[in-house]
């Protein structure tokens, strides 16, 4: 009843964003959505999943487009979309539409034979990888590889956005909430944050939690910190923030050469010690994710100053 | 325990009622002022019933007090978030100032 | 039927939706929502088909998580680029996809896409 | 008792639905705003009661996590999108 339920409401609420004729509207119907997803996930048994979508889904991507939207501020019209192209795109949508449906539609009614089962291996394995909750395990021991080298992808994101950074620095102009109420519950708020994101990081090992939902929640905060318009300490120390940046990444490839040394294979932990390792990763992914995912929202310039609209200038009033 | 278990049912089913009346209100009411003391209202209360009618179910100490905690945090952030919008209101609108005296 | 089967349909359907989104959507920031929309669908689907025979399985919950978590980071990578583009161009769009005519001048579509308060 | 946490379950589950239609219909930003909010309220009691429903303490956490985060999304409006619209509050597009 419940999964029914929800499952028809997804693709309304999705049908929602798409068809909102305001983008403000569609973009706090996507907020929803992200909070949907979160209970989805409860429901398909995967908190860990729950937990991240409700970091991310609810709290940063939300701030993320509503920040993206006071930027855009004088729309411009996208113009007058292709009318010549817009049967034929309206066909092809279709058809890919169908098309996909079809696979699904296949994949369902024939059930996968796969010839491993993977929840029997991780539960054979588990012992030997040093934390006791599967998906930490699948993370940072079974597929550490994968993980490496998607915290080396939001390194690149990361690069990017900052090469894409204004040069001129026009902080000034930015729009913050100041309000003694809201300067008064941050006081509490942030360190709070901060200490549920360290108890994340901590309960990784043997339950839902782990260094991915953490570095959101402390991810969360610092865009907080900087939406309440304070300053964070370090911020103008640009190796500092670069330190950070590749920390996270740095320790990852430093504990996995360790076992190389020894003659072993690269991203494997040492046998005693591979709880340890796995919390000392973790701990440095932690942070360096947050001030990762942090730096792509500051990587953003701040809004234009009212009566200094974008360079081109033509805006339509 | 019958009778704890039927105080239990009483509050979360309560807690249940007035989201869903909080809502209603949030739909029915025809100003946002007034939406925002619907909003307030379902936080505090609903949810309070709520976790109040979950408490002696739970098995440490420690997840009654996360579970408070939860609770004074929805208070708190729907408090700051109708504060803020009331805020917003009144700047572009001045003509309503008059009606919100509580803030 | 179990419990995992009504959202890996609601996955496919997120990922048709977002996808039609996506071809049909000129502005930019509704295709990258349109575009978000067809990953959380992919997500589902791969979730809820993995665990459609065998039961809770951490492996595509572990992909998954990591695929969030790039997810967001593209997101916010796109925003960037967006509004480094609008700065650039005053665009919300890409210029392939205004008819040519239109693109200087007063133009009739305003406020239709966009429905800003003017 | 599963009865009545499954009734309740099914109740806020409606609130949320009601809510997704006023953050649908508006009219203005605070009151989708406010929806929004009401939203993540309702999520965090429907995550309690399924925590207990499912036997999966790691729920509370969830529910912790969203209680945290609500305000976040609140504050980026305020901060951000409200200079946008000096000129009028309502959306205009609503009706």
């Amino acid at each position: 009843m419940i999964d029914l339920l929800l499952a028809l409401t997804l693709p309304l609420v999705a049908l929602g964003v798409l068809l909102a004729r305001e983008l403000f509207r569609a973009v706090v119907m996507f907020i929803a959505f992200g909070l949907l997803m979160a209970l989805v996930w409860v429901r398909l048994q995967a908190p860990d999943l729950a937990l991240a979508e409700a970091a991310i889904g609810a709290g940063l991507t939300g701030v993320l487009l509503l920040d993206a939207l006071g930027h855009l501020r004088q729309p411009h019209p996208p113009g007058q979309p292709l009318r010549s192209l817009l049967p034929l795109l309206t066909i092809l949508a279709l058809v890919l539409a169908g098309a996909l449906g079809l696979v699904l539609l296949g994949a369902l009614l024939e059930p996968l034979q796969p010839s491993v089962n993977l929840p029997a291996e991780v539960a054979l394995h588990i012992e030997a990888s040093g934390v006791a909750h599967p998906v930490t395990a699948v993370l940072l021991a079974f597929r550490a590889w994968d993980t490496l080298l998607e915290v080396a992808v939001i390194l690149v994101a990361v690069v990017v956005g900052l090469a894409l950074r204004f040069s001129h620095d026009d902080a000034a102009a930015e729009s913050r909430v100041s309000s003694p109420l809201l300067q008064g519950m941050l006081s509490w708020l942030l360190p709070l944050m901060l200490l549920v994101a360290l108890y994340l990081l901590w309960i990784g090992s043997y339950r839902s939690g782990g260094a991915f939902q953490a570095a959101a929640v402390m991810a969360a905060m610092l865009v907080l910190l900087r939406l309440s318009g304070q300053q964070l300490p370090g911020q103008n120390h640009p190796l500092l923030l670069r330190a950070g940046l590749v920390g996270g990444l740095g320790t990852f490839l430093l504990l996995g050469s360790v076992q190389l040394l020894q003659g072993g294979a690269f991203l494997a932990w040492p046998e005693q010690l591979a709880g340890a390792f796995i919390l000392l990763v973790e701990t440095a992914l932690t942070f360096s994710l947050a001030l990762l995912l942090y730096a792509l929202f500051e990587a953003s310039p701040a809004p234009a100053r009212k009566g200094h609209p974008p360079r081109t200038g033509d805006q339509p009033s | 325990m019958m009778l704890i278990d039927l105080l239990r049912a009483l509050l979360l089913l309560s807690g249940a009622l007035f989201f869903l009346v909080g809502t209603l209100g949030i739909l029915r009411f025809p100003d946002t002022p007034s939406r925002i003391h619907a909003l307030t209202k379902v936080d505090n209360l609903g949810l309070g019933l709520i976790v109040l009618g979950l408490l002696p179910g739970v098995e440490h100490w420690p997840v009654a007090i996360k579970m408070i905690l939860i609770w004074l945090l929805a208070i708190a952030a729907s408090a700051l978030a109708g504060h803020l919008v009331v805020r917003v209101c009144r700047e572009f609108r001045p003509s309503n100032a008059g009606e919100q005296q509580d803030d | 039927m179990n419990t995992f089967l009504p959202y890996t349909l609601a996955g496919g359907a997120l990922v048709i939706l977002g996808l039609t989104g996506f071809i049909l959507h000129r502005h930019l920031i509704r295709r990258l929502l349109a575009f978000n929309l067809t990953g959380s669908g992919c997500f589902l689907v791969m979730t809820g088909l993995a665990q459609q025979g065998q039961g809770v399985d951490a492996v595509p919950q572990a992909l998954v998580l990591t695929g969030i978590v790039v997810a967001v980071s593209a997101t916010a990578l796109a925003l960037v680029l967006i509004r480094r583009w609008y700065h650039l161009t005053g665009l919300t769009g890409l210029p392939e996809d205004i008819e040519p005519e239109l693109q200087q001048g007063d133009n009739p579509a305003e406020g239709k896409t966009q429905g800003a308060p003017h | 008792m599963t009865q009545v946490l499954w009734i309740s379950t099914l109740l806020l589950l409606l609130a949320l639905l009601l809510g997704l239609w006023r953050i649908w219909a508006g009219p203005g930003r605070a009151d989708r705003m406010l929806a929004a909010q009401l939203f993540g309220t309702t999520g965090v009691g429907l995550l309690l009661l399924l925590a207990e429903l499912m036997q999966q303490p790691a729920l509370r956490d969830v529910a912790l996590v969203l209680a945290l985060l609500a305000i976040m999304a609140t504050v980026a409006f305020v901060a951000r999108t409200q200079p946008a619209d000096h000129h009028s509050e309502q959306d205009h597009d609503a009706d």
